[in-house]
């Protein structure tokens, strides 16, 4: 494991108990986001995150498929996440670990649930073909707080993406010479803090991961309300910290919207 | 199931609770024999049964701590548990999700420092599920860990919140999803809190909340959580009358 | 692992001796069987058997299908029987262990085998659609003898179970309101006996099982006739053995069917 | 294959055996160079080849036993080796089952307390299968046993026996089991026999008997393995010949 | 593992330098291969191959199957390849390893390179049914030169099986009276030399495998020409020594073709 | 992708390349911070990704090796980086091989002696795959191996070549295939190189080729390695600047 040492441990908790952190932000300080978008010309929309050393790549492949039973007039978003053992030497090789699950399925959550996809016009034929819509994401560098790395990536891709043209006679997809965006309409974002002493950190890097006792991520949506949360870690958080975390988490969507494209 | 017209209509929900009611509950402490302790719950038409194992030898073994015990817990579903056609047995991704984040709710309450290198290994079983499953769950787990004499800070309760809307395009925000609310509401969120310590163990939401609405919600989740944490008292001591 | 403590073991073996056991049954005598049916709505059938103190909870689902290509006018019979970590420190999570997959096709062999269930009349149309019958078995509890309580569990949900409706349009099935009974033709029984010491004992407990040289499984359909046979366990029987414990067990059917539904 | 009009007539079966015909059987002791022992087999059109290896070392550590050597069994169909489509390499539930028992019959027969804290494998590779491939492994296995020097209390023997339907409804007992009477046949039940102990140590019948019947055919079953018992023992010394 | 022991380890060594073996060959000698045909009759053709101790049993199955999108009129070869544990105490139960994944892509590729399947004569009806050719290689004595007792199985498997019969009904296979043969022109083989100290040595036991250090496996096509090159181990080879194997190599495959049915 | 009338003509291939000729190569050493050392490459439209992390502790224990180091390489193409439909996640049958035998080529230059009992664990990442991913993968590991300071006897420099069909039904070997020559061409062939002890250490090759076109090819791959070789060093050096 990529132990973070004791020394560290301890600078962490003295800095932040004073408002500071390891790497020169104050404590409700977000990272820089560098996006890169179009990396990967063979997905129909991609981007790579540098979130401060985190580095996440995004891709987004439409595919023809069929519709959900209870849904069958709307084309279906899926999200996968992989915690590559190239990204840390604490992610191992084999089947998704939980960790990696969660990490998939609140990305998703966040996205999902903000309803900035418009699935009905994913739609090909109802009840026969829709477009469904795959977002993976591959964590190529972990320096924390994927979660939210993870959402932005995600939404460059999104918006950036084009949809394939649709062949009717052989019911496939084309992937030449596109120009139609894919049906996006808004921003979602993700806004994770951890919990450290009695502090509230926004934006965790792994060493600060490592030693909090919790950590509590807010989706918001274009309308800045709540759309998705997920507490983590095993300690416990009061209404007041909570409330706080939300208030603080719409503040800090609203710069991040901005590095989107 | 078809989608109804509206969820909550002067102030009664479908089947005639109140914003803030949970639907009647029954908990049996004790209801297994070969677990270390156990639970059976009822709340409303979900039924879950919860039995603790440990602490006990960590298998395998490298998962094993050296200064408290491990934490794990394992949500399942069986497979004809849903109202849908049938489950395909073993964990999905969401059951895995569940179970490490239940695993983290039950391990603030644990005074797991006293039982290092053991596992203390959590089952839950849906047997009927009908809305608010993981949380239901939880509160049994607790009762559970009570039942199999594992000192706890305090008890876990767990109950979930959603928003609901009304005849008039009102929306309302009310404590313990059914079925028809968890699949039609606006919003769902399980919450898990310890009611001495006053903090939130556990919360996943998703759907669409205003912030006053999260504290609407949250005030509702603490004072049925109180109410549940009576009822798991009163299991627990049934238990050894 | 549970281990049955090696005073308990000195004790089992010179009781039995004596034909007597730790319980205070006789060698020949099953433990007390109760069955509470509809314990799950959402399934068609449902049963829970708590046959001393082990405990199986049986479920009954009816899902649209296609048949199988050899049996084109028949529906499909499919049990599944889940050996849970809940039930025994002994049974362990992950892939299922060689002994639950066992039990799962034992407990089908014996209800398969007697020719209960009528397979012809759940076709819904032949080559196309017929009912798919999967019966679960969760063991929840696990006291020993647990082939012959899945059996009884089993019985008992496919005897309460009702037939969903079929909407040919959607070409699926209709959960609500079910009144027409799962097409079952009488009850198939399997009885287990467990050689200890020179003995032969009837419905052993878990205790009983670790100590027991092998063990030998008989099920009985509704003419008392043979239907299925499972030897398990490292030792032999004689054929004077196996002859007295297929009489026997064709005594105890009578009696287990009095408390099926 | 289409259902016959019947199984026996005049007592004699559609491949021409009286009921208590066992099919021409073969057996090479020795088939294989790198195994501690084997046996390639024949019975009529079934063909099995198994292989020993053992007692060795166990892998995985934590299934080795302190006071026997553990018996671990492998029952494996070919893809190819069924009448049918291609069967999906790998074990199923069906090969997962018949492994357990298989490793049992066989271990009644070993004396295992010789070798603590090693592991004995047999691997059955079933090559060409028309009906009775468990207990042809079986009796093929104790053969490849015996070549690689394993002490045995007994051979173990197996052969199958079920009831058969002639041109009149009469039902008629029957030893070893092909393939259109194991499809049509009224039952069909797989027995191990060690010949000197007189013991059965596997036995898995479905179909349907009246206990008469299953007198009978135990009965038959003991007389075929002693025949076969024979032919093993053949086989065992041409191995040294 | 099934060592091979130091002295012997450094008798191969001696010898091979004096370019003699343990089991009389020169270097460049093939051990003799025996192939027996027609051994498993529910297959649509089989072969057992010796060569030396090292046995294979391969068989080939058709059966109808759908085609792949890019290639709609044409059948599919498809190769699997079991190590089984039979074989030798060095191979695992358990899902295939690199090892045999190797063994059966190479073997795949050698077969599937050469040309010699026609694929065209395997379509049924374009777009919609084609025969999948399954050849399954079963390892069940492990004496060394897999790659090449297998190719040399399968090409005597398919030189000898015949074509089922297609109901366009039912869409199925006919596996009775089968006459017709299978498409296969020619004969495609494979040759393996090993490097031991500066020795390139044909056909290596598997004694000489655990003392190699790589291996060059070359594909030869019925026009003489390199339809399929592996290098496996880790030391390298130099232009002159890959070219000699080659060369030597298409002098072997004159040979085999001999034994080939 | 529709075959074209031809790959190559008057010498000149389909994107403007002579047949010795690379196409454009972009390598990063140092492009990551949590591995121990790490490239980015491009060759062409191929991007690839490498980290490599170790020397370190060996898990599964029972893998490690008491005179040397472990060299383990996983080779992974992401589910988008195909011009085809969504790739499954994870590996297959391919991937496997591909990294089986890349670990070989990479051992053949790393002083593994020097690092017994740790394990070298080399991460593959393709993110657009536009043909020659492997050599291209291939390349980049020596530079993250040199860039994670692990001692070697040589770089592994890598490349394929392959046969174009020309205009008139000339056959044309040719170095480094890009997707159209790679899907169309009458041969491929993957080479790892080791250019100071020239040796290769990799070749996969499929297709059809005469003798004199595998001299040929394997000269061409020389000299085109020898170019790569020199955009290694460059990469190193820039890491250090």
């Amino acid at each position: 494991m990529a132990l973070t040492s004791e020394i560290t441990k301890k600078t962490i908790i003295d800095l932040v108990e004073a408002n500071a952190r390891l790497d020169g932000r104050t404590i409700d300080q977000f990272r820089n986001a560098k996006i890169t978008t179009g990396i990967v010309p063979n997905a129909q929309g991609s981007a790579l995150i540098e979130l401060g050393l985190t580095k996440i790549l995004a891709g987004v492949k439409l595919v023809v498929g069929t519709p959900y039973p209870d849904k069958q007039d709307e084309g279906v978003l899926a999200t996968g996440a992989e915690m590559a053992p190239i990204a840390s030497s604490d992610f191992e090789k084999g089947p998704p670990s939980a960790a990696s699950v969660e990490f998939a399925r609140v990305v998703d959550r966040v996205i999902r649930e903000s309803g900035i996809i418009d699935t009905k016009a994913l739609c090909i034929t109802p009840k026969e073909k829709v477009w469904m819509l795959y977002l993976d994401l591959y964590t190529l560098d972990m320096d924390g707080n994927l979660i939210d790395a993870g959402v932005l990536a995600g939404m460059a891709a999104l918006l950036t993406a084009k949809m394939p043209t649709y062949d009717a006679e052989t019911q496939t997809a084309g992937y030449e010479n596109l120009t139609a965006p894919v049906p996006v309409n808004g921003k979602a974002i993700g806004v994770t803090h951890a919990k450290i002493g009695t502090k509230l950190i926004v934006d965790p890097t792994v060493d600060e991961e490592a030693i909090m006792s919790c950590r509590f991520t807010v989706g918001i949506n274009d309308k800045d309300e709540v759309c998705a949360i997920q507490k983590g870690g095993v300690a416990g958080f009061t209404d007041t910290e909570i409330i706080w975390m939300i208030e603080d988490s719409i503040r800090h969507a609203k710069e991040l919207r901005k590095v989107l494209p | 199931m078809d989608k109804p017209a509206w969820l909550i209509k002067n102030g009664i929900r479908l089947d005639g609770r109140t914003p803030g009611d949970v639907r009647p509950m029954k908990m049996i402490a004790g209801f297994l024999d070969k677990a270390d302790g156990s639970c059976y719950i009822e709340c409303g038409k979900t039924k879950v049964v919860v039995g603790v194992h440990g602490p006990r030898e960590v298998h395998p073994k490298h998962e094993m701590q050296d200064t408290k015990a491990l934490v794990r817990c394992t949500y399942n579903m069986e497979s004809f548990s849903v109202d849908s056609e049938r489950r395909r047995p073993g964990l999905d991704r969401r059951s895995t999700e569940i179970s490490k984040v239940s695993a983290q709710a039950l391990e603030a309450a644990i005074l797991v420092e006293r039982f290092p290198k053991t596992a203390i290994d959590i089952f839950m079983e849906v047997i009927q599920a009908d809305a608010s499953t993981r949380v239901t769950a939880l509160t049994a787990a607790s009762v559970a860990l009570a039942d199999a004499g594992i000192p706890m800070k305090d008890m876990v309760t767990a109950v979930s919140f959603g928003k609901l809307y009304g005849e008039n395009g009102e929306e309302v925000v009310a404590v313990d999803m059914d079925k028809p609310e968890d699949n039609f509401g606006l919003a769902d969120c399980a919450v898990a809190y310890m009611p001495n310590i006053d903090q939130f163990t556990l919360m996943q939401m998703d759907g669409n909340l205003k912030i006053d609405e999260m504290r609407a919600g949250m005030a509702m989740a603490k004072k049925a959580c109180r109410e549940i944490y009576e009822m798991q008292k009163a299991a627990i001591k049934r238990r050894y009358e």
